[in-house]
C-alpha cells in the first residue's frame, strides 16, 4: 500500500495544506512508520466505516481536511458512500479497488481470481465513478496505483474541492491477495498496461468490463454546496442571530488545481 | 433420519478446524451458506464453496455480515438448511438478525471463530471473548444454544449437532470456536452417511387452510412450512400471535416471548452435554470449554501425577449452561478452577451456580494462547492449597 | 388455494380478496395514505402478469410501507429495518424458482438499506423492488428521510432539510438495475402496467411509487390534505418515458417526472451463478480450499 | 392524589390534554404531576390515551391503578378504560362521540358536547381544550389560573386565542353543570 | 468546571424523559449528535435538532445506526463531546462500534431507550431487556458503565453525569433508559449553568513528540488528544501498545487489553451509585433499576402493609455491578426479589453475588407494560415466608403469565 501513501504524500504537498489539518480514517491497516512520515492523524477503524467516521471528524472540527481511505468501501461501506455523496460531505474518499477480472481488455489477468475477492467470482463490480456521480459526488477520478504522478495530482486537486471527492485506485488490497506472493507488483503492472486515460469521459461509460481496457482519468468535476454550507445557510435563514454558522467560512486554497 | 450421502465425505481426512466445520455442515445437510469473508473464518467458506457444486449446495457472498445472516434466514424459509460463518466483529454486526432469527423461529447455524477483541483486536489470535455476546448480544430476551468444539473432529461433530438442535427447536444455534481450533490440523474421521443422525425439519402436516405459523406443539416449538407451498403465511419480527400477525399488547408479548425462553429452558436436560474427566473423587475441578479444555486435560494428568486429586468438566454446550452439574460438583469439590481465554465470562456463571460451596479460581487469558497447561497446573496447585473459604472469584494473575 | 373471485351477486367481496389478508382489515394506514393504492396496483399487476401467487414471496422492512407484507396474502415476511433486500436475496438464491418481491418504503430501502439496494442491483438479483416514497419517516412521526426534498420541514429538520434527496431512478440505474420506473400513486393504471412489466422481467427491477405522507409530510409542510396533494400531482407530473435518469431530481413542490426510464438486459445473479457452476463442473473440482487430503 | 385518564383516538389532542393539565398542576400549582401515554402505531385514528397522576407529594408510582377521573372522547376509549375506574370516580365524556353504559357504583357522569362546541368556535381540533375547561371547573385537580397560564405555552402561537376561547366555553359550561349538580345531587 | 451557559436552558419545564435527556446533553456541553430515527427514542433526537443549532451543537441524521455511532466516535476524536440515541434494534447494530469505541478509549454517551424485544418486538412500548446486551453485546473483553434513570429529571441529571463519567474514564457510557421513562412527562428543573459541574476532557498538553495516546495515568486512564493538533496520531482499533501501534503478538493482549477492563473494575467504588432504603434489618430486599424501581415502590408499600420487613436497593449504575455490596446484603437478608421487565437478566448477577446465602426471586415481565405491583408484593411475601435455601432462580409466576397461559385468555387484534 506504500504507493498510496506516496501518492498521498505528494498530493498533500502539491495541495499546500498543512499536514496537521489532515486526518486519515481508514479500514486498511497502514504501517505506523509509513504513516508517521506523512505527518497526519491516522485512524484505523472497523471495516467499511471510514466515511461515517470521517463525517464525524469533519463535523466535529470543520477545519480538518479528512481523507477516508477505504478498502471495504465497495462492500460494507457502500451505504456511507452513497449517502456521503448525496450530502456532499466535504471528504476526499480514496477507494482502493482490488477487483480484477480473469480477463481485461481481452487478455488474461496474471492470475485467476482467488475465491475471496470483494465479490464472488462471477459478479460484476460497481462502476464507482458513476455511482458516486449519480449520488452527487463533486469530483470522481480513477487511477491505478502505478499512475503515481496522475494520482498525486488528482489528490491535490480533489483536496481543494469543496464537497465529496472520490478517487478510485486500482491496487491489490492487503486483505484479499496477501496469500499470493509477489502478486502485487505484477498485478499493478498489468493494470497499468491495460488502462487507457479518458479524462472527462461520462462516468456512465467507464465501467470495468472483461472486454475493454480500463478507463482511467478524471470523470467528474462540478460544484455543489457542501453539507456544512447548506446547514449554515438554512439555519441562518431560519434562526437569524440565534445561529452561529458552523466552522469558518470557506477558504480558497488553490494550488495547482484547476477547479471548474 | 440418516444423512444425505451427497454431503458426506466418508473417510479419514487431515483437516483443520475450519474445513471440518464446512464438512460437518455439508454432512448435516446444510445447502446454503451466506457469507462475508473475515479472518480467521475464511477457510470454512472456502471449503464449502469448493464442495458446493458437487454437493448441490448454493452460497452467496453478501456485502456485509448484516446481510449475510439476513440472507441465511431468508434461505432457511425456502427449506434449505442454512448457515453463516464469521468472527467477532462480524458476529457483532449480526446481532440484530440473531434477534430476528429468534423471533421468526428460524433454524440456522452461526459459526463464530473467535479472535482477540474488542474492536479489531488481533484477528489471527485465538480468544474466547464472545461467549457472553452469543448469549446476550442481541436486544430483548432470548435463549440460545451454543456449542464449543475443541478439535477439528469436534468441529465436524458439533456442527452436525448444531444443525440438529436448530431444526429440533427452531432456533439459531451458535458454534463458538476459536482461531486456535480453526487452524489446528488433525485427523477427522467422517463416518458413512448412514451412521450420521440428522434431525429433519419438522413440517406441518395438518390441513392447509388451518396452518398457523406459530402454533406451538407441547414443547413450545411450532412446526414449519416452506415457502411456495401455497400456505401463503405471514411472519414478522414484531410481537405476534399464532397467525404471525402483529399484536402489540403486553399479553401478546407474554404469549409470544415467554415460550421462546421455555422451549430452550424446559429442554435443558435434553440439550446440555458435558464431558467429565476424573470428577468422581476430584478435590479441584477445572471447568473449561473449547480450545482451553485441551490444555486442561494435560494439566489434570500432571496434577494427578503430583498427587492432587484434580478433575475436569468440559462444557460441550456452553449455552444453556449446565447449572445443575456445576452445583453438584461445587458441593463435592474444594475448589473450582476456570481457565478462559478472556477476562472473565463463563466464570461468572460458575460463580453463580457454585452457591458459595467451593472456592472459585479464575485464570484469565494467558499470553500463550490456548497452550497454557503449565499455568493451569499452577492454578490447580494453588487451588488445592487454599483452605479458607472465600466469597467471590479469586483471580490468578 | 386460489379461489376465483366471485363477481356476481356478492357485492361486498373485495375484488382482491384472494390476494389480501381480509382477516387483518382494517389496515393501519391513515386516511389519505397512498400505500394502499400501491398495494392495489401490485395485486392487480400480479393477476395481469399471470403469476401463480403460490410461487411469490413478498418481503417488507420496517415502517408504514413495511407493513405491506402483512396485508398481502402471499408467503410474506416482515423483517428488520433496511434488510428486506438482503433477506429476499437469500430466498432468491436458495430457491431460484420463487418470484421475489420487496415492498418497502424510502427510509427503509434507501437510508438504512441503501447498501443492500445498490449491491442487489449490481448483482442483478432477480427481484422486483417496489419503493413507496412518502418523503419522510412516517411510522416514527415525521423525521427527515434521504428522500425529503431540500428545505422541506421534518421533525429532525425543524429548520428545513439541508440534504439534497436521492434521485432513486438514477441511483438504481447507476448501480445496475435492469428496469426502472416511477409513478405517483395517482397513476394507478400506469403504475399497475409498470409493475406488471417489472414482474415479467428477469433481474433487479425498481418501481418508485411517489405517495407523500398525508399525515406528517403534508402537515409539517402545510401542503393541505390528501386531496390537495393529489391535485398537486395531477397538475405537476410530467410523463417522459426514457428520460435520462440524471434529470429526475425531485425538489420541494416542483414538477415531478414520471415514466419508465430503464428497460435493459443484463445477466442476472442466478444466470451468472449457473454459468459458473457449469464451468466448475466441467473443469472438475475447484482446487482452492481443498487442502484436506485423504489419509 | 388524583389519577386521571384521558382517552380518545389519535389526532384529538389526547396526549396534549394530559400535558397541559400536568404542566398547570406541576409548574403553576406547585403540585407533582406525572403524565404518561400510550398510542398505537398509526398516526391518526388509532386508540390513544394518556394518564396523569397528580399529587401533593412526589409521585412514586407513576401509573393509574384506579382512575378517579376518566375523560372519554371516543367510544373505544370509554369501553377500554371505564372498567378501571374507581367506584367513586368521575366520568367526563363527549356526548356526541360516546354512549355510556349504565353507571357503576357512585360514578358521577357528565356529558359535554365538546366537539360540537369546538366546531361552533371554528375548529373541532380544540374539542380537547373544551373538555379541559370543563375538567378544570368540575374537578379541583388544577386551578383555573394555572390552566390559563399553562395553556398559551402549550399550543402554537397562532392558536392561542382560539384555545383560550375553547377553554372558557368548556369552563363556563362546567360551572353551570357544577351549579346544577349542587341543586340536584346526581345527574 | 462549570457548564457553558450557552447550552444550559435554565428554567422549569414540563417535558418527557427523552427531551430531558436531550437538554441534559446540551447542558453537559455535547456539541455533536448523530442519530437515526427509531421509536421510542426519536423525541430525544428531535429535541437536539430543535435546540442544538441555537446553542452551537451540530446534529446530523445519518443513514443508519452504524453510521451514527461511527460518526460520533470520529467527532469525539476531533475534540468535541458527542452522543447518539437509539433503541433496541439500533443498539444491536451499534455493537461492533461500541467495542471499537471501548478499544479506542473514546468518551461518548449512548442513550438507549429500551423497548419490547427481541427483534422488532413492540416498538411503542417498554422493556428492560437490553441490560445484559449493554454489558456483553460486543465481541471481546471490555467494561463500560451503564446508568438507569427513573424519571425525566433524572434523565437530565444523569445524562450530565454520563458525560462526566465518559470524560473521566475515557469510555463509552450507556444510559439504559426505557420507553416508560422516555415518554413520561414530569417537571424538570434545569438549574443555572454555574450550578452544573461538567468534566472537561483530559487533554494532553505536553510536547507533541512525547505524546503517547494510550499511556495510562495513575488511575489507569490515558490522556486524550484530538485530531488536528499536529500530534501525528496513529490510532487503531486493533490491539495496540501505548503508542497506539498495533501489536503483533498475543503477549501484549494481557498487558494492554487488560487495562481496558481494569480501569473500570479498579475504579468501581468511585463509579457505582446506589440508592438504598431500609436494608439494614430487612428480611427481603427488592433490587431494581430504572422504571421498575418506581413500580416496585408500590409493591414494597403493599408488602409493608402486611408487616413484612422490606428494604430496597436501586441500582442507579447497573454496570459495573456492585458485587461486594450485594454479597454483604446477602449475608443479612433472607431473600432478594428482583423485578425487571425481561425474563431474567440482572437477576443473574444478583444470584451470582448472593453466593447461596439468600434466595433470589425473579419477577419477570416480558415488556410492553410494567409489572403489576401486586405481583411484586406477592413475590416479597412468598420470599419472606420461605425459610429454606433454594438453589437456582425462583421465577415468580405473575398474574399476566397465569392469565395468558392458564386463564383461557384469548388474544384479540
Amino acid at each position: 500500500m506504500n504507493s498510496i501513501i506516496d501518492a498521498l504524500d505528494k498530493g498533500i504537498e502539491m495541495a499546500g495544506i498543512a499536514r496537521k489539518r489532515i486526518s486519515v480514517p481508514s479500514d486498511i491497516p497502514f504501517d505506523p512508520d509509513a504513516v508517521k512520515t506523512l505527518g497526519v492523524d491516522y485512524f484505523q477503524i472497523p471495516r467499511g466505516r471510514a466515511i461515517a467516521f470521517g463525517t464525524g471528524l469533519k463535523l466535529g472540527n470543520p477545519d480538518l481536511k479528512v481523507i477516508p481511505v477505504a478498502g471495504d468501501l465497495m462492500t460494507l461501506g457502500g451505504n456511507h458512500f452513497v449517502h456521503g455523496s448525496r450530502r456532499n460531505m466535504e471528504l476526499l474518499v480514496i477507494c482502493v479497488n482490488n477487483f480484477v477480472y480473469k480477463n481485461i481488455g481481452g487478455k488474461p489477468a496474471p492470475f485467476t481470481q482467488a475465491v475471496f475477492s470483494p465479490y464472488s467470482t462471477f459478479e460484476e463490480p460497481f462502476n464507482f465513478p458513476h455511482l458516486g456521480n449519480s449520488c452527487g459526488a463533486v469530483y470522481t477520478a480513477r487511477w491505478t496505483a502505478l499512475h503515481a504522478e496522475e494520482l498525486a495530482a488528482s489528490i491535490a486537486e480533489a483536496l481543494n474541492k469543496r464537497g465529496l471527492s472520490m478517487i478510485e485506485v486500482l491496487a491489490p488490497g492487503p486483505n484479499y491477495y496477501r496469500s499470493i506472493d509477489g502478486i502485487e507488483s505484477e498485478l499493478l503492472q498489468f493494470y497499468f498496461n491495460n488502462s487507457v486515460v479518458k479524462n472527462n469521459e461520462d462516468p456512465r461509460n467507464v465501467a470495468i468490463t472483461p472486454d475493454e481496457k480500463i478507463a482511467v482519468g478524471k470523470f467528474t468535476d462540478k460544484e455543489r454546496p457542501t453539507f456544512i454550507d447548506s446547514y449554515n445557510v438554512q439555519h441562518s435563514k431560519m434562526l437569524g442571530d440565534k445561529f452561529t454558522p458552523h466552522g469558518s467560512p470557506p477558504k480558497v486554497e488553490k494550488l495547482g488545481g484547476k477547479n471548474g | 433420519m440418516k444423512a444425505d450421502k451427497a454431503g458426506v465425505l466418508t473417510g479419514s481426512h487431515v483437516l483443520n478446524g475450519n474445513q471440518a466445520c464446512a464438512e460437518g455442515a455439508l454432512a448435516a445437510g446444510c445447502r446454503f451458506l451466506g457469507l462475508y469473508p473475515i479472518v480467521p473464518s475464511i477457510e470454512v467458506s472456502e471449503r464449502f464453496l469448493a464442495r458446493a457444486p458437487e454437493v448441490g449446495a448454493t452460497f452467496i457472498q453478501m456485502e456485509d455480515e448484516i446481510s449475510a445472516l439476513a440472507a441465511v434466514l431468508g434461505a432457511s424459509w425456502t427449506g434449505k438448511k442454512s448457515m453463516t460463518v464469521t468472527s467477532g466483529p462480524g458476529l457483532s454486526l449480526m446481532m440484530e438478525h440473531l434477534g430476528l432469527g429468534i423471533m421468526l423461529e428460524t433454524p440456522c447455524v452461526i459459526a463464530d471463530i473467535q479472535s482477540v477483541g474488542p474492536g479489531l483486536g488481533l484477528p489471527t489470535h485465538a480468544a474466547q471473548g464472545d461467549m457472553m455476546q452469543a448469549r446476550w448480544g442481541s436486544h430483548g430476551d432470548y435463549e440460545i444454544v451454543a456449542l464449543a468444539p475443541s478439535s477439528p473432529q469436534e468441529m465436524f461433530d458439533f456442527t452436525i449437532k448444531a444443525f440438529n438442535f436448530s431444526e429440533r427447536y427452531r432456533i439459531p444455534v451458535a458454534i463458538m470456536s476459536d482461531a486456535y481450533v480453526a487452524q489446528l490440523e488433525e485427523t477427522v474421521v467422517i463416518p458413512p452417511a448412514d451412521q450420521i443422525n440428522i434431525e429433519t425439519r419438522r413440517y406441518y402436516e395438518g390441513a392447509k387452510d388451518s396452518y398457523l405459523p406459530f402454533k406451538r406443539d407441547k414443547d413450545f416449538v411450532p412446526p414449519m412450512v416452506d415457502i411456495g407451498q401455497g400456505y401463503r403465511f405471514h411472519v414478522t419480527g414484531l410481537t405476534h400471535d399464532d397467525r404471525g400477525y402483529p399484536i402489540m399488547f403486553e399479553e401478546c408479548q407474554e404469549y409470544n416471548v415467554h415460550p421462546l425462553m421455555w422451549k430452550v429452558r424446559n429442554a435443558v436436560d435434553k440439550i446440555v452435554e458435558v464431558q467429565e474427566t476424573n470428577t468422581d473423587d476430584a478435590e479441584v475441578v477445572v471447568i473449561s470449554y473449547g480450545a482451553t479444555s485441551r490444555a486442561v486435560l494435560k494439566a489434570i494428568k500432571q496434577a494427578r501425577e503430583s498427587g492432587i486429586k484434580a478433575g475436569g468438566l468440559k462444557l460441550v454446550t456452553v449455552w444453556p449452561f449446565p447449572e445443575k452439574r456445576v452445583t453438584e460438583l461445587a458441593k463435592k469439590a474444594k475448589a473450582i478452577v476456570v481457565p478462559e481465554m478472556n477476562f472473565g465470562q463463563i466464570v461468572l456463571e460458575v460463580e453463580r451456580n457454585g452457591y458459595g460451596e467451593a472456592n472459585i479460581f479464575f485464570l484469565p487469558h494467558g499470553d500463550k494462547g490456548a497452550e497454557y497447561s503449565e499455568d493451569i497446573l499452577a492454578a490447580i496447585k494453588r487451588a488445592s492449597q487454599t483452605s479458607e473459604a472465600k466469597s467471590g472469584i479469586i483471580e490468578i494473575s | 388455494m386460489m379461489e376465483t373471485p366471485k363477481t356476481d351477486e356478492k357485492q361486498e367481496i373485495h375484488p382482491m380478496e384472494n390476494l389480501l389478508r381480509m382477516d387483518r382489515m382494517p389496515h393501519i394506514w391513515c386516511p389519505t395514505c397512498g400505500i394502499g393504492l400501491a398495494v392495489t396496483a401490485f395485486t392487480a399487476a400480479l393477476e395481469k402478469a399471470n403469476i401463480d401467487p403460490n410461487t411469490v414471496s413478498i418481503v417488507s422492512g420496517i415502517g408504514c410501507t413495511g407493513r405491506v407484507a402483512g396485508y398481502v396474502k402471499l408467503d410474506s415476511f416482515h423483517t428488520t429495518h433496511g434488510r428486506p433486500i438482503a433477506f429476499a436475496t437469500g430466498i432468491k438464491v436458495a430457491s431460484p424458482k420463487t418470484k421475489v418481491v420487496v415492498f418497502s418504503g424510502d427510509g427503509d430501502l434507501m437510508a438504512i438499506g441503501g447498501n443492500h439496494f445498490i449491491h442487489a442491483a449490481r448483482r442483478n438479483i432477480d427481484m422486483l423492488v417496489v419503493c413507496v416514497n412518502n418523503f419522510i419517516y412516517a411510522m416514527t412521526g415525521g423525521q427527515v428521510a434521504p428522500t425529503t426534498p431540500l428545505a422541506a420541514y421534518a421533525t429532525t429538520s425543524p429548520y428545513g432539510c439541508v440534504e439534497p434527496p436521492f434521485n432513486i431512478p438514477y441511483l438504481a440505474e447507476s448501480s445496475g438495475a435492469v428496469y426502472v420506473a416511477r409513478w405517483t400513486t395517482l397513476h394507478i393504471r400506469r403504475l399497475t402496467n409498470s409493475l406488471t412489466e417489472a414482474l415479467q422481467k428477469t433481474g433487479f427491477s425498481v418501481v418508485e411509487a411517489i405517495s407523500p405522507c398525508g399525515m406528517y409530510y403534508s402537515r409539517i409542510n402545510r401542503l393541505g390534505d390528501g386531496l390537495d396533494m393529489m391535485r398537486f400531482y395531477h397538475d405537476n407530473v410530467e410523463i417522459r418515458h426514457g428520460e435520462d435518469t440524471k434529470n429526475l431530481d425531485i425538489g420541494f413542490q416542483t414538477k415531478i417526472i414520471c415514466g419508465k426510464f430503464v428497460d435493459r438486459e443484463r445477466p442476472s445473479y442466478n444466470e451468472r451463478y449457473n454459468q459458473w457452476l457449469s464451468e466448475v463442473k466441467t473443469a472438475g473440482r475447484h482446487s482452492k480450499g481443498q487442502k484436506g487430503s485423504k489419509k | 392524589m388524583a389519577e386521571i385518564r384521558f382517552a380518545g383516538y389519535g389526532g384529538q389532542g389526547i396526549i396534549r390534554s394530559g400535558i397541559i393539565a400536568g404542566r398547570a398542576a406541576s409548574i403553576y400549582d406547585n403540585k407533582h404531576a406525572t403524565m404518561s401515554q400510550s398510542f398505537g402505531p398509526e398516526a391518526r385514528g388509532g386508540a390513544c390515551s394518556s394518564q396523569l397522576v397528580v399529587s401533593e407529594s412526589k409521585v412514586l408510582y407513576p401509573y393509574i391503578t384506579n382512575s378517579d377521573i376518566l375523560v372519554a372522547m371516543s367510544q373505544a376509549g370509554y369501553d377500554k378504560f371505564e372498567p378501571e375506574m374507581s367506584e367513586q370516580g368521575m366520568l367526563l365524556y363527549d356526548e356526541d362521540l360516546v354512549k355510556p353504559k349504565q353507571l357503576r357504583g357512585n360514578i358521577t357522569a357528565y356529558a359535554i358536547p365538546a366537539t360540537r362546541f369546538a366546531e361552533e368556535l371554528g375548529n373541532k381540533i380544540v374539542a380537547n381544550v373544551v373538555m379541559l375547561g370543563f375538567f378544570t371547573a368540575i374537578t379541583e385537580v388544577v386551578s383555573h389560573d394555572a390552566m390559563k397560564k399553562a395553556l398559551p405555552e402549550s399550543v402554537p402561537e397562532k392558536a392561542v386565542e382560539l384555545n383560550l376561547k375553547a377553554f372558557d366555553r368548556g369552563y363556563n359550561f362546567g360551572l353551570e353543570a357544577a351549579k346544577k349538580q349542587g341543586d340536584s345531587k346526581k345527574n | 468546571m462549570k457548564a457553558d451557559p450557552r447550552g444550559v436552558l435554565t428554567g422549569v419545564y414540563y417535558i418527557d424523559g427523552d427531551v430531558a435527556a436531550g437538554y441534559g446533553a446540551l447542558a453537559a456541553g455535547c456539541k455533536f449528535v448523530a442519530g437515526y430515527p427509531i421509536t421510542p427514542s426519536t423525541e430525544a433526537f428531535e429535541a437536539i435538532c430543535h435546540r442544538g443549532p441555537q446553542v452551537g451543537a451540530v446534529f446530523i441524521q445519518m443513514e443508519d445506526e452504524l453510521g451514527s455511532i461511527s460518526a460520533i466516535i470520529g467527532a469525539t476524536w476531533s475534540g468535541v463531546k458527542t452522543m447518539t440515541i437509539t433503541s433496541g434494534p439500533g443498539y444491536s447494530l451499534m455493537q461492533e462500534c461500541i467495542g471499537f469505541g471501548a478499544m479506542l478509549e473514546t468518551p461518548f454517551v449512548l442513550l438507549n431507550i429500551q423497548r419490547g424485544g427481541p427483534s422488532t418486538g413492540v416498538p411503542t412500548k417498554t422493556g428492560q431487556a437490553d441490560m445484559m446486551q449493554s454489558r456483553w453485546g460486543s465481541h471481546g473483553d471490555y467494561e463500560l458503565i451503564a446508568i438507569a434513570p427513573e424519571s425525566p429529571q433524572e434523565m437530565f441529571d444523569y445524562t450530565i453525569k454520563a458525560f462526566n463519567l465518559a470524560e473521566k474514564y475515557r469510555c463509552p457510557i450507556m444510559i439504559m433508559s426505557d420507553e416508560c421513562v422516555g415518554h413520561m412527562t414530569e417537571k424538570v428543573v434545569i438549574p443555572e449553568a454555574d450550578k452544573i459541574e461538567v468534566e472537561p476532557r483530559r487533554l494532553y498538553t505536553g510536547p507533541a513528540e512525547d505524546y503517547l495516546p494510550f499511556k495510562p495515568e495513575p488511575d489507569l486512564v490515558p490522556k486524550m488528544a484530538k485530531a488536528g493538533d499536529g500530534l501525528k496520531l496513529y490510532i487503531t482499533g486493533q490491539t495496540h501498545d501505548e503508542r497506539g501501534y498495533p501489536v503483533k503478538d498475543a503477549e501484549y493482549k494481557s498487558k494492554y487489553g487488560r487495562r481496558l477492563v481494569d480501569k473500570i473494575r479498579l475504579n468501581k467504588d468511585k463509579i457505582i451509585e446506589l440508592k438504598e432504603e431500609g436494608t439494614d434489618n430487612a428480611d427481603v430486599i427488592v433490587v431494581s433499576y430504572g422504571i421498575s424501581s418506581r413500580v416496585a415502590i408500590k409493591g414494597v408499600e403493599l408488602a409493608r402493609e402486611k408487616g413484612i420487613k422490606v428494604g430496597t436497593l436501586r441500582l442507579v449504575t447497573v454496570w459495573p455491578f456492585p458485587d461486594e455490596k450485594m454479597s454483604e446484603l446477602a449475608k443479612k437478608a433472607k431473600a432478594f426479589v428482583v423485578p425487571e421487565i425481561n425474563y431474567g437478566q440482572v437477576v443473574y448477577d444478583v444470584a451470582r453475588c448472593a453466593h447461596g446465602r439468600a434466595n433470589v426471586v425473579l419477577v419477570p415481565h416480558g415488556g410492553a407494560g410494567v409489572h403489576n405491583p401486586n405481583d411484586i408484593a406477592d413475590a416479597i411475601e412468598m420470599a419472606a415466608k420461605e425459610d429454606k435455601k433454594i438453589e437456582g432462580l425462583i421465577e415468580f409466576k405473575t398474574r399476566l403469565e397465569k392469565s395468558v397461559f392458564e386463564g383461557g385468555f384469548k388474544l384479540k387484534e
